[in-house]
């Protein structure tokens, strides 16, 4: 991420903590997005490719397709949060050590 | 994504982020189809040659693959604006 | 990982690196689940509600997933452990 | 990418957006290499791993299997171009607000 | 990896080269930890989800999958050495000119 | 890929660059390679000891992969040079 190394030589006016996570939530969300896309497919679509067109069945079942993830993000999320996962049940997490 | 909290200097840094960002993705977009549409089109290596039933269906398959990410891309720009206006009225 | 050689202002620094890729991880780990377990649970597109069954398979996904990540990380850190110790044993 | 920070630091003739373009570059060409050696390994190597050595079907196979993959970037390149959906079909383009 | 800039920004006695060493050495192990965890969950989790604990046959089966995982890193790494391929045998190598 | 119109400041930068790359994706194929055979070769969880069997299907897994990465990579630089050489004869 060059640009922030940028920003910070530029100096001009430019909060580097929250350029940084106005980043991380896009980045996060572009993820999430590209999943949701991957999934969807993976559930929905015919990979005999007899026409180029989305059919009726396939358009119905990407609507519901994109709310039934969007849905499981949410309970999952709830799920994480309850268990008081969030800090440290992280893949990788208990791989570091303390400094 | 709200930016408005941003002063010009940071929203203009932030132009430049998400256009190379999006230039990222096509091209990270591209490979996946590429890659998508060869393992699900392409089977048979007794040639060197694509043939025409092969590329009918890689033609299809990027196209079909468009159109749904478009869709995908509708429909979670709704429900985001569906959440950001329930968000508003809560508060 | 052995910092040990490092001065204060890298200390410092890994500091910040290593949180700030806690947090990357963490929402990784985050989309990797919700990915999983949808896969895994969702079948059926005749609603776009989620059915009972499967929040319920949703749940215990998600609940097993941490528990085994939890379980791999103690067993991969003991066995890093062990290393280190045969590691000085030898030199 | 940390080293397009040092670059503007030391500010030695160095055109950094030239650099980023090159970068990008070299990160496309990797990205799309490993997936080709992914595919066609999906597609020509048994994975019963009787020997170490490639057979002379697997061999003949990774031939065409290169070939074939190049071919399809081509033609996945072109229709894209043609469908002007260059700029906007992009994974992730319709997630972001505009600023 | 944005902190790198900051940190030769900064020029407060940070060595560049040791710090970028050690995220190397972070991302690898992060990395391999993942993949292990995805690894062993394919092998040893039943995607039945009829409960939310681990049972005693999948508890098992995951401590012998971490030995064994990294028993084939191990011998992966010894291989690659040994047939001297650390070099230029990685993907994508092939696929630069020269400069 | 052409890097002639650099300059040499240029130059040495992105040989820097590659360098590191080359490093990461050695380390990215190493882990991958592990991945991959681990998964194609190892099903037997009875024991916590790698077999025989396993080891050796280990090896030729390794093995393979190097020389069909070897092969890719070979046919693929001759692909590129012939795309090159068309492109120039074109011009």
């Amino acid at each position: 991420m060059s640009f922030l190394g940028r920003g910070s030589a530029s100096g001009s006016g430019i909060n580097n903590d929250r350029i940084e996570m106005a980043i991380t939530e896009l980045d996060t969300v572009t993820d999430f997005f590209n999943r949701m896309v991957q999934s969807c497919h993976a559930k929905c679509i015919s990979t005999r490719y007899a026409e180029g067109d989305l059919n009726k069945g396939e358009s119905v079942c990407i609507d519901r397709c994109v709310a039934k993830f969007n849905d499981v993000q949410k309970k999952v999320g709830e799920k994480l949060q309850n268990r008081g996962a969030s800090n440290n049940a992280g893949s990788g997490g208990s791989a570091f050590g303390t400094l | 994504m709200d930016f408005s909290t941003f002063n010009s200097a940071e929203q203009a840094h932030m132009s430049k982020v998400i256009e190379k960002k999006q230039m990222q993705d096509f091209l990270k977009m591209y490979a996946n189809l590429v890659e998508k549409c060869f393992n699900s089109c392409v089977n048979d290596f007794t040639s060197k040659a694509v043939s025409t039933k092969e590329e009918q269906c890689i033609m299809h398959c990027t196209e079909k693959f468009i159109k749904h990410s478009e869709r995908v891309g509708a429909r979670f720009a709704e429900q985001n604006a569906e959440a950001m206006v329930a968000g508003q009225n809560q508060s």
